[in-house]
């Protein structure tokens, strides 16, 4: 595979690292880890999450990506309307854009292991379940937004605002349903619970470490491909700029050789 | 092993996506970079900024 | 003189396509410019960056005393700008519109409807919805919306397309008054003979560059 | 060489562009012959779709109610904004010099008029088709208010941003109504107060109601100048 133009030594460095901590990542999920199995005080049977523990260390990283990336777009747009900032405009786009396909892992993921757990595809009752699954869709219109029609400055402008809002209606979402749904299923305790093994713990950290990392990766390059777009746009003007130059100069030129009066001819 | 069609439906999506997703941004990182001239295929520095930004 | 308008190196980008690539003019106070051009020469765009509408990419345009590169709003009501749209709702009668932009604009009344009379707007049209007009019944109410505003500056995108002959005269009159009150005023146009009478220079528009002013002759 | 020219106050231009929208709608009555006869399809269909259980009908009224008001809101945002876009009519806004804040509550009090009244008739709708029933007034319409104000003014913000764009009719349902989401759970909860169907504090969810209409108020008027500039027309 030839070498990417949104590579370099740093991306580079950061990128092998990222693939050899997802394959750690596998062996201490699948080897380290033990299936969660406690056994029930008064009826003496065995309860727990087993071995669907293990889904937990993609579900929770991709979570805290998809958080910690809307958040990079919500500043990013605060500092476009603010400082009209370029920079962060192409960062904002980036970030939403594996917001989403964070929010949309951590959907799948947590309904995939909500199945075999809570005897479920999807929980209406829980808050953190419907305020995720309405950022998604949230970020789905910031990113139709993204591809409107319209200058560099126009979308960057737009775009910021709607940014902007995201976070302000992921908070209003996040109450209204926290109020709506009646009880929680979620995992509030999980993380808390005593019964995490040190195992377990050191291996959801490492998840985060790892999921952060591949974050990071993942924005070098999706920032570099909108920077190549807007340099390729930019000499596609500078190429226009030059006919349309020409254009003037031809005009000229005719001009002058039928002795200063313009041509009527092109008129209409 | 228990649950291991949910681990690994959990687990493939997981790594599939993120991996289409890194393969669609290479590849079309790669045709874009061929219409802008080698010596600026430099990461955006302030100067670009405010050449490619809003007056 | 004062100068009204004052554009250097002007570079303003639509969509991507530089629709003025650099372009020079100058309008002093009280004066009367012809642009004249082939279609796509960038005329329009040229009005539209003096009314504050375009965007400048680069290059100084100063318009009114207004630096147009760091507030184009402040321009924008002293200067009159009509086009090939009508700029009026046409769901709303005549006499609705002049009503809603005059007083948009803080016109009172009575200069509201004695720009109507200037302009021979029919008494019999007030009560009528603008969709059912012609176009030359349209363009004599949008200019009868902007002369109430009594701006500093015309910029009229070929005036007298589709008018009749009554109406023809009534935009030459417009542009003679405007500038006998100090007014200036810049008309894109194809009708080179009509308007060279009304105006003081032409100028001419290709490539989106302004190539050279041919005086009065 | 620009010299102050008398202005207008923001409150007569807001009044001012809020009487231009209602008088076109009076004349071309859109909203009365297309956006509210599709709502009360829309009660109409849902009656179909429970299979006419008249208990489920009547227990599920704010819910279908406040869905078919979000989906109508849709069709009268984009009446709103289609009004700004004849015949160069944008360009003649800005030109015209009104304050963007002014414009925004303008839009925002004609929309906002619109729902209302659109709103009376599908409460008598759901009166005569589910056989739901009032029994807090007040708070019924004190919530009808906040939430009719949250709804327009998220819609005029949302409708300035896809000015002049192509895929208007597709993006704004896919951008307002997820945003909307609060005001559907809100107001379907606290009418469910009013109308007797849910135990529940509905004056609660009335307060939440008025903070997403004032954070949205505030928000459309700080930001409506910069979508105006913006609009790709």
């Amino acid at each position: 595979m030839s070498e990417s133009p949104t590579s370099s030594k740093t991306s580079r460095l950061l990128g092998v690292a990222v693939a050899l901590g997802a394959i750690a990542l596998v062996l201490l999920a699948f080897i380290a880890v033990e299936p969660d199995v406690r056994i029930n005080a008064e009826t003496g049977q065995e309860i727990g999450q087993f071995d669907a523990v293990r889904l937990l260390f993609v579900h929770v990283p991709a979570a805290l990506i998809a958080y910690l990336a809307f958040t990079v777009t919500t500043v990013g747009s605060a500092v476009v309307l603010w400082k009209r900032s370029v920079w962060w405009d192409v960062v904002a786009g980036a970030s939403a854009e594996i917001g989403a396909l964070c929010a949309a892992l951590t959907l799948i993921t947590g309904s995939i292991w909500g199945r075999p757990i809570w005897n479920t595809w999807w929980e209406w009752g829980d808050v953190r379940l419907l305020t995720t699954l309405v950022l998604f869709m949230l970020s789905l219109g910031y990113l139709a937004v993204r591809r409107l029609e319209g200058t560099a400055t126009e979308r960057a402008r737009r775009s910021a605002i709607v940014g902007l809002l995201l976070f302000l209606n992921v908070v209003i979402v996040n109450r209204s349903v926290e109020w709506w749904a009646s009880q929680t299923l979620h995992q509030k305790s999980t993380i808390a619970d005593a019964t995490i093994e040190g195992n377990t713990l050191f291996t959801l950290f490492f998840a985060m470490v790892v999921g952060v990392g591949a974050y990071v990766w993942m924005m070098i390059h999706r920032f570099r491909l909108a920077w190549l777009e807007r340099m390729s746009d930019r000499f596609g003007t500078d190429d226009l700029l030059a006919a349309r130059r020409a254009e003037a100069d031809d005009h000229a030129r005719i001009a002058s050789a039928v002795g200063g009066t313009s041509p009527e001819g092109e008129s209409s | 092993m228990t649950h291991l069609v949910y681990l690994i439906a959990g687990w493939g999506i997981t790594f599939v996506a993120c991996g289409v997703y890194a393969m669609s941004v290479m590849r079309r990182s790669r045709r874009v970079a061929a219409r802008v001239p080698v010596d600026r295929r430099r990461w955006m520095t302030a100067k670009d900024a405010d050449q490619l930004g809003e007056s | 003189m004062d100068s009204v308008v004052s554009l250097r190196q002007a570079i303003v980008l639509l969509g991507g396509f530089p629709a003025l690539a650099g372009a020079d003019l100058d309008v002093r106070s009280g004066e009367a410019v012809l642009l004249q051009g082939p279609n796509g020469a960038g005329k329009t765009t040229i009005l539209r960056l003096c009314a504050g509408l375009a965007r400048l990419e680069s290059g100084t345009a100063e318009v009114l005393g207004v630096d147009l590169a760091t507030d184009r709003v402040a321009v924008r009501p002293h200067v009159a700008y009509a086009g090939h749209r009508s700029m009026l709702y046409d769901e709303l009668t005549v006499a609705e519109n002049i009503d809603f932009w005059g007083a948009a604009s803080a016109v009172n009344d009575d200069e509201r409807w004695a720009a109507a009379d200037r302009l021979a707007v029919d008494e019999r049209l007030h009560d009528v919805e603008v969709r059912r007009l012609s176009a030359g019944q349209r363009r004599r109410v949008s200019l009868a919306v902007a002369a109430a505003r009594r701006p500093s500056l015309w910029l009229l995108d070929e005036p007298h397309a589709g008018l009749d002959q009554a109406g023809r005269d009534v935009v030459d009159q417009l542009i003679a008054d405007a500038t006998d009150a100090g007014a200036s005023v810049l008309i894109a146009s194809h009708e080179l003979d009509r308007v060279r009478r009304s105006a003081g220079r032409t100028v001419t528009v290709a490539g989106g560059r302004v190539l050279e002013a041919v005086a009065r002759g | 060489m620009v010299e102050a020219r008398p202005r207008v106050g923001g409150a007569a231009q807001a009044v001012l562009v809020a009487k231009k929208d209602l008088r076109i709608e009076a004349r071309s009555r859109v909203a009365i012959n297309q956006v509210v006869p599709f709502a009360l399809l829309v009660l109409v269909l849902f009656g179909f779709a429970l299979d006419a259980d008249t208990a489920a009908l009547r227990n599920f009224a704010p819910g279908l109610f406040w869905l078919a008001v979000l989906l109508a809101a849709v069709l009268a945002v984009h009446r709103s904004v289609s009004v700004e876009s004849g015949d160069g009519v944008g360009d003649a806004l800005l030109l015209a010099g009104l304050r963007p804040d002014a414009v925004f509550v303008g839009k925002t009090l004609a929309l906002g008029g619109q729902l209302l009244a659109l709103a009376v008739v599908l409460l008598g709708g759901i009166v005569v088709l589910y056989g739901a029933s009032i029994e807090d007034a007040g708070l019924l319409v004190i919530t009808l208010i906040a939430a009719v104000i949250g709804i327009a003014s998220t819609g005029t913000v949302y409708g300035a941003l896809l000015a002049g764009q192509q895929a208007r009719e597709t993006v704004l349902p896919m951008l307002l109504l997820p945003v909307l989401s609060p005001v559907l759970i809100a107001a379907t909860r606290a009418w469910g107060d009013a109308m007797g169907t849910v135990a529940t504090d509905g004056w609660a969810w009335l307060a939440l109601l008025a903070g997403f209409a004032a954070i949205y108020s505030l928000v459309g008027a700080m930001s409506y100048g910069t979508l105006l500039e913006a609009a790709h027309v």
